[in-house]
């Protein structure tokens, strides 16, 4: 495949054995352009953002900017939308939770989530809700690993102010129904928030189609630098949602009196910005882009498919999450063997995956394992390298039993 | 799979296939949570003391392989113990495990312990040996 | 001077002319061995930490945590220091606000800053006060641009429970006494945060006997990579601390019942952290304490010797900030030309200085200017420099006279 | 200093240093606050009307040789002018700005403002130019 030669690091060898990264879900690796992208704002055009007359800080500033507009444009984003850089998905939710949630919530109001969700997507609105006397609601979800929708559409109501709901599961790969939920949700009332971690790099995303009115993804999931992430939402609800870090940047005029704040997106991005992150990532959804999104989606839609089925094979291997609607995510247990024990010995073979709780302690508590091994697949990963990952469980499965 | 014999050695393998003193028992005195968030690893540890003494030790949970064998060996090697001979033996592997790979490894202390001497190549799988020591270590200093 | 080799951008020319770059307290530029160890991380190591049993995560993990000590050999942070990484000193200031403000201030109590604080160490805490019904109080400075210590003492009291305070005014280059802020301030139960944004790339940071609770800085500040700052405190504040951002990362466990937190440092970084921010930083201190911080100040401070003497000299010239303790920051106004002015026909002549506010309008308005033009110095800064922008400005002053 | 010759041009520089209907009049019927926190920026533009056209235009302030020249070529540019007329003198002001620096500028429509076209080059320079038009087009287009 011509585009692994794209990511320098598919080129070693781990203990002789080239490496197998199926730990895409975790994060991804980073094509030469987005390496090159930082180290050459580094190496000739650094300065601060917002800041200066000089032509770098000018420079700067304006391409910070586009890579803002940019980015807008790759997840599908219209006008009605604005986009605040934070470091990633987690604070994202966070700055929401915040920033609409402290003003919104009042005691006895509810925010939904899903069984399906990411700690990151947990935690914040069981605090939320916490320090506002609501109530968290979870939508439950069926052995498949799916949401059940009849539940969702029970637990909605005049009281849920806000619904988060993963676009895709890191734990199973289910793809949850975003556009209904939105539009369900809508009708009542309440804001939507999708946690587009897992999506963002693995299908087209269209934000105005999709109607939710906050979209959050990590920098680091989508073939971009670390400490990167995006918060896509409706101006109408920047407008209205009070600041969250405050500083230099987001505000408009200091007095020890009174300060008053600048406008969305600024007023979200207090002190200097990660410049050379919001510069790496522009380069990665261009690097993306190039590819095509279409594309890249066939393509992992095609390893899921062989790997679930050949994974299925495998004697005393179970694969947890069979949602007719899935991402490439494939989580199993195996008899015998923990999935620490898996991870492990497949490690020694050049082959990484991940596993444990993967941050979705509520999906296993669902499931009753403590535990998943977890293959999730990028644009690069390929048909031999599933049947490398086959062979090389079922030697595992020889150790332990 | 070479390298992994470092790691899985034999009497970790069998620890792990059959775990020793494994289930909750009639009576205990202290029952101790072993709990290592980060890969879903957790335990019940039941004590029962004779005076100072560690009479016997259970334990049931789930973990992997390094968690379960380190934990069941931990019921074997503490019978007829006194909290600080605990102690001190769990200082003692910890200490092994944080150091460097090529260090010998006094076997006359860890006794069969020293089959996880090679999980000093992997430190993150360290707190998985640990979990179970740490949680009792963690409950008996608590009393002394 | 050899060290100018070791940053790429000092090699370009700006219109035909090499770059002067003098806005060092905006940002500074990066050594080539902080952008190889970003890219190198990127390369070949990329992984995400906490979270895998394979090798690259394993390694990652390793080199994420051996570069929060070696942050704190750095800050010269004793064992009961620990080490939050952040995204810049403005995160470092908003978590502590957050996270010890809201849980210590009652009605009535008082928050100390000074007139010579920078945005990001006013407004948190002015936002922090509002929302507590908190005082906040504000120790005036001297003609000089110095803390009037005598008004330091008057109000500092039993009502002071945080004391914030600049290491180094990035408006006028004082230097405070933060040691004896810190002193007087625990002996009146309050706590301190230092922010050494523009101290920690200039001198030798000693924590330990400076005596502050909290120190924050960031790294782009310190020849590091953007979006990435530390936050060094007291284990034992950072223990009584409740969370700031909550998801991944920061948690124990997690059931929608009930959420237990990790201990800090950990329970202060929720999400992926920008992992390869950490290890340039790493790199960054590693450059300059082969250089020596000794070496770095002692070079500065010839600068500013050098530089406050030429452009005295300069008719109509006027340096705003004339401490006796000062830093390599020399700011300062023209007769008949705007700081904005001077600093873009600077620019003209690849001289890159800052001018505006500064971020700290409070600071303008006791000198009763609404702006300034600031040139602030790093390690690779040039005598021969100086005497370019000595020429600069006396062509400056010909076009607007 | 070639390069600065195309920002800094004659008319700038002289109304920067002379600037036209500078100060506080004895009235005005709309005073309007024209602020760049980015800068530090500030003025304050004093409105007269006399039925529906501006009869005097008056500012006073700091700012930077563009901020201060474009402000008082404003005062000077749209003395009786109607609302709708200043309101696309803004306009076409800002679009100028915001044009390629290579496209060709009407100097029909925008006058003497065509000497700040060298500010293209500068994009951080614009909200310098825009400062105290922008301000009067918010206040108008308020009442509009
Ligand atoms: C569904 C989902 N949400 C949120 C996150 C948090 O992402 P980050 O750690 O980059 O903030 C993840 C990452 O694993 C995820 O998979
Ligand atoms: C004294 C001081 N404090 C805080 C900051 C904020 O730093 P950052 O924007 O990196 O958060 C600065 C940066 O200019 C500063 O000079």
């Amino acid at each position: 495949m011509q585009l692994r030669n794209d990511f320098p690091i598919l080129k070693q060898q781990i203990r002789g054995r080239p490496l197998t990264y199926l730990d895409n879900a975790s994060t991804t690796q980073k094509p030469q352009c987005v390496i090159d992208a930082i180290a050459d704002y580094y190496a000739s055009e650094n300065a601060n953002v917002h800041r200066g007359i000089h032509r770098l800080s000018g420079a700067a500033t304006k391409r910070y900017e586009s890579a803002r507009s940019r980015l807008g444009s790759f997840l599908g984003a219209n006008s009605g939308y604005g986009i605040v850089f934070t470091r990633s998905a987690t604070e994202g939710i966070n700055l929401v939770a915040h920033s609409l949630g402290r003003a919104l919530l009042r005691s006895g109001d509810e925010v939904l989530v899903t069984q399906l969700e990411h700690h990151s997507n947990i935690v914040p609105w069981q605090l939320l809700c916490e320090a506002a006397g609501a109530k968290l609601r979870v939508v439950p979800i069926n052995e498949s690993g799916e949401l059940i929708m009849g539940e969702f559409d029970r637990l909605l109501n005049e009281r849920t102010r806000i619904v988060a709901v993963a676009h895709v599961s890191n734990a199973l790969g289910t793809i949850n129904p975003v556009s209904e939920i939105c539009r369900k949700a809508c009708r009542q009332n309440a804001a939507t928030l999708v946690d587009g971690a897992q999506s963002a790099a693995h299908t087209a995303i269209r934000l105005a189609d999709m109607g939710a009115d906050f979209f959050v993804c990590s920098g680091h999931k989508m073939y971009g630098p670390t400490g990167v992430g995006v918060l896509c939402g409706r101006s109408e609800m920047f407008e209205r949602m009070t600041p969250y870090q405050s500083g230099s940047d987001m505000v408009h005029s200091v007095t020890f009196e009174k300060t008053t704040f600048a406008p969305p997106p600024h007023k979200f991005e207090a002190g200097t910005p990660h410049i050379a992150g919001a510069f790496g990532l522009c380069a990665a959804v261009d690097y993306l882009d190039g590819i095509g999104m279409e594309a890249v989606e066939r393509h992992e839609r095609e390893l899921l498919a062989y790997g679930t089925q050949s994974l299925a094979a495998i004697p005393g291997l179970r694969i947890i999450g069979n949602a007719k609607q899935k991402a490439g995510i494939l989580s199993f247990v195996m008899d015998g063997a923990h999935p620490h024990d898996i991870a492990q010995l497949l490690d020694n073979e050049g082959i990484a995956i991940r596993s444990g709780h993967l941050c979705a302690q509520p999906t296993m508590a669902f499931f009753g394992v403590p535990a998943l091994a977890r293959v999730s697949f990028g644009l690069y990963n390929t048909i031999s390298e599933i049947d490398a990952l086959v062979g090389a469980l079922q030697k595992v499965r020889k150790t332990f039993i | 799979m070479a390298d992994s014999r470092n790691l899985y050695e034999q009497v970790i393998l069998d620890h792990n296939k059959n775990p020793r003193n494994y289930g909750k028992p009639a009576a205990a005195d202290t029952i101790i949570d072993g709990l290592n968030p980060l890969c879903g690893d957790s335990f019940k540890i039941y004590v029962a003391f004779q005076n100072d003494v560690i009479e016997c030790l259970h334990f049931e949970g789930d973990g992997c392989a390094l968690s379960k064998a380190s934990a069941s060996l931990m019921t074997v090697l503490l019978e007829g113990k006194t909290r600080e001979a605990a102690l001190e033996l769990e200082e003692a592997l910890a200490a092994m495990l944080k150091s460097s790979p090529d260090t010998p490894v006094d076997e006359s202390i860890l006794g069969p312990l020293a089959a996880f001497s090679g999980v000093r190549e992997y430190p993150t799988r360290i707190k998985c040996v640990m979990v179970a020591w740490q949680a009792l270590a963690a409950a008996f200093s608590n009393r002394r």
